[in-house]
């Protein structure tokens, strides 16, 4: 399990981290963080859109019902947890709950290169699975506020204003949703053969950007750090708990939906980790009443290293004891 | 050629807010606005500009009084309790 | 310390008038001048900064009343029909 | 013809424009749109320059006359079609038959991409093709907007204080030329040797790097649409009709004057072309009356995308029989 | 929503300075500000923003009269001389 | 000799350079420059710590020692030709003897270049030699114009109210150093095996983004030619003059220090080349009285260029003889 500290990418996050505390003035350009993210998401859809090609329908069916599954239950889960244990209020616990209902691209980047690395198989259908996972939290949140607010309280934190329409609008056409499913058409149609003549940016390249990409993830993810105290122990806890109860539900669920090791893992990992990019984005127009100070702090301060570090290993060991349980 | 007393209306909010709150605008019939990237510190914390959920828009409008005091007082009361937002008149002179 | 007041000349323009109107002002022995990006949108068309062809500098000159209005006059005749150009003029005060 | 279309970089570029015109959020940051700019450019170039270090001297002088033919011609053609059939001032004829003399440089990297997949060889100096054809048009737009303009007249677009020395300066020195100029000379002084240790940069990444900027393009492309409206039927007509009747000519002329198939194809493509870097900074200080909305909507949005998905497969395919019929 | 008085402190520097002039702010109790990139040409040269040691950075505190022309006066007399650095004072209205 | 020049990654340079004075509007994007300042850093760090896994620690100690003593005589040296010869005031020859007493990385990088390009073999630990070199000298400027400021005196350049504490962390824990040591601790950590999955980025690229920021960096460099007559003709000799001082020195402490020609090479380039990133930033802020284009314009308008072209050949001439002589 320590071995995978030594990879590259993750000493590269922790560089970024031990920069940010000791207050180095390395920052990355703001254009570089974005362009990387970009490469990122698209050349996650690519690969996922070139292997697909060879994927059966039929197999998938078990696999996309158990992600959406996840997509809802998850949510649900943790806003009772929120409001009920946290003591936090109706809004902030919905808003919290679509982050760690949503997941994180780049801990879906690194599950996958943990796997290549170790050697384990995986589905070829797994970006979807990541796409699908994306948005039913978000849209869970949203419900769990719009149904649990307290009419005409000051907790009401939702934008009743907000039309539907614009969020879906935000969400399915967002960045994120739209370069993946970008990358997986053209991944798709262009197939393995053609995709050939781009392989140099969009699969050599990969890793070293990845690298890049979490030594900005540690600098920004240790500026965090400082806003804990306001978050309270409480939701530090949270942030490594919850991805562990999602984790292992992940697990099982993955495991009975029929998937392998490798892609049991990976759902585990997607179920496990937090989204800091598409969520906090549809919240902040969504749900304004929601401190977005409780969701990002322990969603990228707490769960996303954690699950970077520690939380892949144990998937990963989880599944494969799920699986020789299995039989 | 003499010139024409005008307000210009500045906001500065997080970038969250900036396609919200240029809908809200053109509701009010303001099609002309000028936009720049900024960071800063206010109540609502620091907005370093490093990355996309951590940065500020810096949004101006050249406008009348009234329209002007209009947008301030909308866009103060439907959005500062919520979102990290700041905003001010000054006057200004534009030729005729 | 006492303060003096001055003029502080804005000019809002598509970048394609930029090396020009850099030009110009120095031609009328501007020297001094502070520049940011800018984006927006006017009565010449949306620019939202996304290319070369498509964006916005706001140009600032701190000057005498004079120069301002001499200036804003000129940029105003000489440029506000061709190019999506705005400018206006707003007191300031500086030590002295 | 529709495998061109397969292609990942056109795919790219179609994601690109139904990303557009779905009005998702996903916008690459301007200085990547910049830094893809100048890396494209320069490598151009710099390919070219390797190239050219085999070829001889003698071999182009009828090619390149063909060029500041083309050049010189094309515009004029433009022009009278823009004043007469459309009815168009002086000033806006003069400044689209400009844009549509000179060239873009994306299509010409398209075209050679498009040879080397179908396995079509082309001279070593098309890139010195480019470059001749990037300059004249311009000028040309100038001198009949110059001649043309009824004196005293509202339509007396003519920047008359522009000084011509600053406008060459203004093309020969901008950024455009000066990057494939200097890739020219690094490529050629460098030799095949010398330039490996840089090719994982330059040669490799090039068809990724343009993909991402197709991708680019096709945003801005689709952002264009909705000023087609405001350019009428004419224009859009003009933006499909015009690169047919240059392409023709280009091909024609490109096998007169003793080119390869290949090299016809690229002749034919870039007299196609029109150019929406280099011609609209060069009009809007040279012709500020013109209106740039009437010359960057068609030369963007329609002749663009026509050329990159359609043209280029048709002025193959004219000059696979122009060569025919010359034996 | 009646409007208050307030000053805008606008102060153009080297963005050398920038880390050194936060901190300053801050010894006097500033803790809101605005910050934008900038490039310009002035009495110590030119900085046109290409690279790291020649751009400049715009810092914006919106204060009370007295705070305002305090800074002013401070960030004057302590920076003027050894940094590329201009700054002034305008008129602002906010919600009260 | 002229062979050097020949290197794409100077003809880059050159084309720069002609680029800045020919006024073309050629421009890298600010951001790109950070992008591959830090990428350029970074991978020096990540190379230098790959290799010296393999490194006795033993063998380390004379040549560490070496560079310390370089970093300390070489801003001495410097100070006094300045201020005796050049009659600069305390605080300026204090500044520029600081630029001169550190290093430049992208130097650095073309003389590593230049060495595995000639086949000539270098000691693994040469990047420590690097991050050594670069802050004593920071160091020592400022401990000079402290010790050499008259009191109440006009010329009193010492920003006294600086704090020591917050100039160190400045130093170490800036951009530069931060990043090679960054670097260093995860290619140590790493080692060859891992990083492989990273060298498309890090390693293959590396020559190709030295020639782009090379590019961007003559454009930078011909803007100070300008100033050169602010600076006037005794700052125009020092910059040529002063790195075949410290070139020379440099090359007899590295062969006695027991370093091996191309070791030797690395060091004398070391010694002679002069900081443009972290020594203005540092002298800025402690000696804010200093006039920075005396010590920028010579460091960066010719001693830069100077050592790219003719510099690295004739260190590297030097430290053959020597070690011939050496025995
Ligand atoms: N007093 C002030 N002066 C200048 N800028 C301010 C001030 N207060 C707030 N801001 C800006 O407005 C943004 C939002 O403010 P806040 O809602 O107070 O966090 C901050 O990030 C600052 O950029
Ligand atoms: N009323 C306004 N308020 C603020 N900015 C404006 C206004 N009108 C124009 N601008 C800016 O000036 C640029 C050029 O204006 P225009 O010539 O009207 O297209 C626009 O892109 C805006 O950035
Ligand atoms: N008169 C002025 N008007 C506008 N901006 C100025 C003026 N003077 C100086 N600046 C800005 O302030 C920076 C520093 O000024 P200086 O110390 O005069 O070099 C310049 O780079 C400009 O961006
Ligand atoms: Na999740
Ligand atoms: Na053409
Ligand atoms: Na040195």
């Amino acid at each position: 399990m320590l071995d995978n500290l030594l990879d590259p990418v993750i000493l590269c996050f922790i560089v970024g981290i031990i920069g940010g505390l000791l207050k180095s003035d390395l920052r990355l350009p703001d254009q570089l963080y974005e362009t990387l993210c970009i490469y990122l998401l698209f050349t996650i859809g690519l690969k996922g859109g070139v292997e697909f090609s060879n994927a059966s329908f039929s197999a998938v069916i078990f696999p996309f019902s158990a992600a959406i599954t996840l997509g809802i239950s998850i949510p649900i889960i943790a806003y009772i947890i929120l409001r009920r244990i946290g003591k936090l209020t109706t809004t902030d616990s919905a808003s919290i709950a679509a982050h760690y209902g949503s997941v994180s691209a780049v801990t879906f980047a690194v599950v996958l290169s943990y796997l290549t690395l170790k050697g384990v198989a995986f589905e070829s259908f797994v970006t979807v699975l990541l796409v699908i996972l994306e948005i039913p939290a978000i849209a869970v949140g949203i419900l769990i506020a719009r149904t649990q607010a307290v009419p005409n309280s000051s907790d009401g934190g939702l934008n009743t204003k907000t039309d539907w329409a614009s969020l879906l609008h935000e969400v399915f056409l967002g960045r994120t949703i739209y370069l993946l499913l970008g990358g997986l058409f053209v991944g798709y149609v262009a197939g393995p053969e053609r995709i050939k003549m781009v392989s140099p940016v969009f699969f050599d390249m990969f890793k070293g950007a990845l690298a890049i990409f979490l030594l900005e993830m540690g600098i920004i993810t240790s500026r965090r750090f400082s806003d804990l105290k306001k978050t309270g122990v409480f939701l530090v806890g949270f942030g490594i708990g919850m991805p562990l109860i999602s984790g292992t539900l992940g697990t099982v669920i993955g495991a009975l939906s029929g998937l392998s090791v490798g892609g049991t893992t990976v759902l585990a990992t997607l179920a496990a980790s937090a989204s800091y990019i598409a969520a906090p984005a549809a919240m902040r127009i969504a749900l304004p009443k929601a401190n977005p100070t409780l969701s990002l702090t322990p969603a990228l301060g707490i769960t996303f290293p954690f699950n970077i570090a520690f939380g892949i290993p144990i998937y990963y060991t989880l599944s494969v004891l799920v699986h020789t349980w299995k039989g | 050629m003499p010139l024409v007393k005008k307000k210009l209306l500045t906001i500065v909010t997080e970038s969250a807010l900036q396609t919200t709150l240029i809908k809200e605008l053109k509701r009010h019939s303001v099609t002309e606005y000028t936009q720049m990237e900024s960071y800063g510190e206010g109540a609502k914390g620091v907005r370093t500009g490093d990355w996309d959920q951590n940065r500020n828009v810096t949004i101006q409008v050249i406008c009348s009084e009234e329209l002007g005091e209009y947008l301030l007082n909308l866009v103060h009361t439907t959005y500062c309790e919520d979102y990290a937002l700041i905003a001010y008149l000054s006057d200004i002179e534009v030729p005729s």
